[in-house]
C-alpha cells in the first residue's frame, strides 16, 4: 500500500514523513505549548513568541489566524495543534468543530444526534458530486 | 509464573478526564458514559491485577517531532501525568514495574520485535483516562492507582504506523514473555484509543457505528480477520484516528489461548456516541 | 530504481578521528592505519555512491539513559557532529537524505521492522569516523562529504540488543526498499563497529584475530551461519564491544543476491592490530 | 539465552535493563559533559557538580576517585564514562589502560604486540586457577 491510497478521502491529510518534515517547526512550536510559562509567553506576544520558531511565514499567519485546516495543509498534526486550542482555554471539541466550518452549535448538535454520518463521506468523488463538481 | 488474567479495551477520549477532573461527571451529557463503566469497575474490585500492561499512543507529549518510536515500552520506575496544554491532569503519579518491564522488553525483543526502550516520559491522557475509567479517581487519602503499570505506546501519529498484524503479533509476544517471568503475578493488558473518529478538516465527527460494532465483533472473535484490516480501510471507515484501534491488537493478541479453541468470554461490552468527538468503545475479555 | 551497488564494512574508533584531526594521520602508529583504506578511497572515487545508508551505532551520544531505540532511522535534513565531551570533530555537517530515509522507513515498517523514526540527532564517532577513513578529510574550500548520508543506528549498548538474525532481515528489508525507490539511485550500504575490542575492567584490551578473521570470511560467504553467532560468543571471543560486529550484519543483507548464487565479490579486505584498544577490520564487497 | 550465560565472562559486566537502572543518575551526568559549560563547571568544583545529580554517595566518590571499574559496577556504562576522561583530557586507551591495573606503558606495549590474548581469557574458572583460587 502506498499513500496514495488515502488520496480519495475526503477532507483528511495524512501525516506521513512528508508532512512531518514540512511541518518540524509549526509542531515544535505547539510542543513548547506544553509548559505554562511558555503559554503565558505566547499569550502577552504571539507575534514575538513566533518568531522564535524555525517557521516559514504562512505557517504563523495560519497560527495567528486560528486557521486549523490552514495549519495541517502546512504540515501541522492535530495532536500537535491541540496545544494551542488549549493555550486558547477552547475544548478539542470546539477547536476540532470550527475546523468543519460549522456553527458551534451546530456541530454539537451533530454529534449528539450520532455524528457525521459515513454514508457519503468515504470518497472524494462523493463530495463532488454533492457540490455539483 | 505470570500469567495474563483478562484484556481491557477502551477508547481515552482526553475531555473523559476533563469531566472527572471538573466535576462534570454527573451531568446529563457525560453519566451515561461513566454508568457504563460500572460493571468494569466492579469486576476489577473482585480480582485486581498486580500489574497492567497499557497499551496507548502518545499524542505528541512525549514524543515530538524530533523522534517517532514505532513500540515503545517504558521500563522505569514512574511516569508523571503530563502538561498538554491545560496542565498536568491531577491524577497520581503512574508506578511502573520495571523488572516485569525489562523482563517483558528481553523476550520480545529476542523475539524479532524492534522496542525502544524508554526510562522517562510523561503520560497524557492516552494512558490516564483508561486507568480514570476503569479505577475510577483515587481518593485524597490515598492518591494512588491500584497497580503498577507498564507504558506500552504504538506510534498511530506519523505514518508509516504498524500494520494491524503486526500488533496482533506483538501481543502475542508480550503474553509468551509475561508467561515467563518468574514471579506470580496476575497481568491484565489494556488496548485503547478509538473508535471511529476524525479530529481534522470538514469531515471531523464522523462516526461509524456499523464499523465499530463489527470491529469489536472481529476482534472477539475473529482476531485475525481483524488484524487483516487495512490502514486505509481505518481513515475511511472509522476517521483518521480510529486508526488507534491497531492498539485493540496489541492486547487481543496477548489473551491466552481457550483449550477448547473457543473465542475468549465478553465480560463486558459497552458503545457510546458521543463522547466528544469520538464514539466510545469499551470491552473486557477474559479466557 | 535505486539498487545497492556495493556494501563496506568498518571499525569506527575515536581515536583515528583524533588522529585526523589532529594531523597525527602521518605518525608511524597511524599511517598503516590509513595506509589500510587507500585502495578503497581510490574505489569509491571510480563508482561514488549517490546516497549512503551507513548502520553504525551511538554512543551514549544522541540516545542516553532515558531512551534507547533498537533501530532508530534518521529522516532529517541534516545531521551535526556531535560534542562527545572532546569538542565536536571538525568535519562537515552531514546531509540526509530525507525523501529516501522516508521510503525506506515506510517500507521496512510495512515489513514489520519497527523502526523509530529519528528527525534530529547529532552523530557522533560511529557514524563521522567510517566518513573520514573512506572519504578523507574534506579540504576547506568544498568542505562538505561526497553524497548523502541515511544513519541507521542499532542500539549495542543496554542489552537486550537485537539478535545478528535480526540484523541480517533488516539488511534484506532495507535492499528490498531501496530497489522499490522510484529514482534511480547508486546507494552503498555500510555497516560499522567492531572488530574484537574490550574497553572494560580487567579484561580490557582483549583481541581475537581469529574470531575477526573467522568472521570476516563467514559474514562473506556464509551471512546465515554468522547471523546465528550468538550474543554470549561475541562477547567472549570479541570483548564486551565485540557486539558491535551485529551491525555489519545489517549491511551485508542489504548485498544483492547473485544470480549464480555465489558470493560477492570482496573488492577489499584489510585488518590491523592495534586502533587505540580494537582490532580495526575492512571489508568492500561487491555484487 | 539469558543474562546469566553472560556471568562466566570474566571481567565483564553487561550493561542491562538492572544495571541500565542503577546507573541512571551517574550516566545522565556523564552525557551532561558533552556541553563545554558544563565540563568547565565540574572542573572548577567537581563535589558541587557532582551534588546535583541524583546520583548515590558511592557513586559519587567512584567518579571524585576516577575509579572506572567501580563506577562500571555502580550501573555506570563506559561509553557514558568516557565523557569524564574527555573532560580530564585523557585518551580512551590511557583510561581504558587505567581499568586494567596495568602501568599506561605496559598496556600501550601490550596492545602493540597484539593485544590481550583470548587464550586463558574466556572464562571466569580459568582466571581462579591462575590465582590460584
Ligand atoms: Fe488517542
Ligand atoms: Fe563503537
Amino acid at each position: 500500500m502506498s499513500n496514495a491510497d488515502f488520496a480519495d478521502i475526503p477532507g483528511t491529510v495524512l501525516f506521513d514523513a512528508q508532512q512531518a518534515r514540512r511541518g518540524y517547526g509549526l509542531n515544535q512550536f505547539c510542543m513548547s505549548l506544553m509548559n505554562a510559562d511558555n503559554r503565558k509567553r505566547f499569550k502577552a506576544d504571539e507575534v514575538a513568541y513566533l518568531a522564535d520558531w524555525p517557521m516559514s511565514d504562512e505557517q504563523r499567519q495560519a497560527v495567528l489566524d486560528r486557521d486549523m485546516n490552514r495549519c495541517l495543509a502546512l504540515g501541522g498534526n492535530v495532536y500537535f495543534l491541540v496545544k494551542i486550542a488549549a493555550t486558547d482555554g477552547i475544548s478539542v471539541q470546539q477547536m476540532v468543530g470550527r475546523m468543519t466550518g460549522m456553527d458551534e452549535a451546530d456541530y454539537r448538535d451533530m454529534m449528539l444526534r450520532g455524528g457525521r454520518p459515513i454514508e457519503g463521506n468515504r470518497y472524494r468523488h462523493e463530495w463532488l458530486q454533492r457540490s455539483g463538481g | 509464573m505470570a500469567h495474563v488474567s483478562a484484556t481491557v479495551y477502551t477508547s481515552h477520549v482526553p475531555a473523559i478526564g476533563a469531566a472527572l477532573d471538573h466535576g462534570r461527571a454527573a451531568e446529563p451529557y457525560w453519566a451515561p458514559v461513566f454508568a457504563g463503566y460500572e460493571a468494569s469497575r466492579a469486576w476489577l474490585r473482585e480480582d485486581p491485577p498486580d500489574a497492567i500492561v497499557l497499551v496507548f499512543n502518545d499524542h505528541a507529549t512525549a514524543f515530538g517531532p524530533d523522534l517517532v518510536p514505532t513500540f515503545a515500552i517504558g521500563t522505569g520506575e514512574s511516569y508523571a501525568p503530563a502538561d498538554e496544554g491545560w496542565g498536568a491532569r491531577p491524577v497520581p503519579v503512574v508506578q511502573g514495574h520495571p523488572e516485569l518491564a525489562a523482563h517483558i522488553a528481553q523476550s520480545v525483543i529476542q523475539d524479532d520485535f524492534d522496542l525502544t526502550l524508554v526510562n522517562r516520559m510523561d503520560v497524557d491522557h492516552g494512558l490516564t483516562v483508561p486507568l480514570s475509567l476503569l479505577f475510577g479517581q483515587p481518593p485524597a487519602h490515598d492518591f494512588r492507582w491500584p497497580c503498577p503499570v507498564i507504558p506500552l505506546a504504538v506510534n498511530v501519529v506519523q505514518y508509516p504506523v504498524p500494520s494491524g498484524r503486526r500488533c496482533l503479533a506483538l501481543g502475542r509476544a508480550i503474553r509468551k514473555a509475561i508467561e515467563s517471568y518468574g514471579e506470580d503475578l496476575n497481568v491484565q493488558v489494556w488496548g485503547t484509543g478509538g473508535m471511529s473518529h476524525q479530529l481534522q478538516g470538514p469531515r471531523a465527527g464522523l462516526i461509524n457505528p456499523v464499523f465499530d460494532h463489527a470491529f469489536m465483533d472481529m476482534l472477539t472473535t475473529v482476531p485475525e480477520a481483524a488484524a487483516a484490516i487495512p490502514h486505509v480501510d481505518y481513515v475511511r471507515e472509522a476517521g483518521s484516528e480510529g486508526i488507534e484501534l491497531v492498539m485493540w491488537l496489541v492486547a487481543r493478541g496477548a489473551m491466552p489461548e481457550r483449550a477448547d479453541g473457543r473465542a475468549p468470554t465478553c465480560v463486558h461490552r459497552f458503545y457510546h456516541v458521543p463522547a466528544s468527538n469520538t464514539a466510545l468503545g469499551h470491552l473486557v475479555l477474559a479466557p
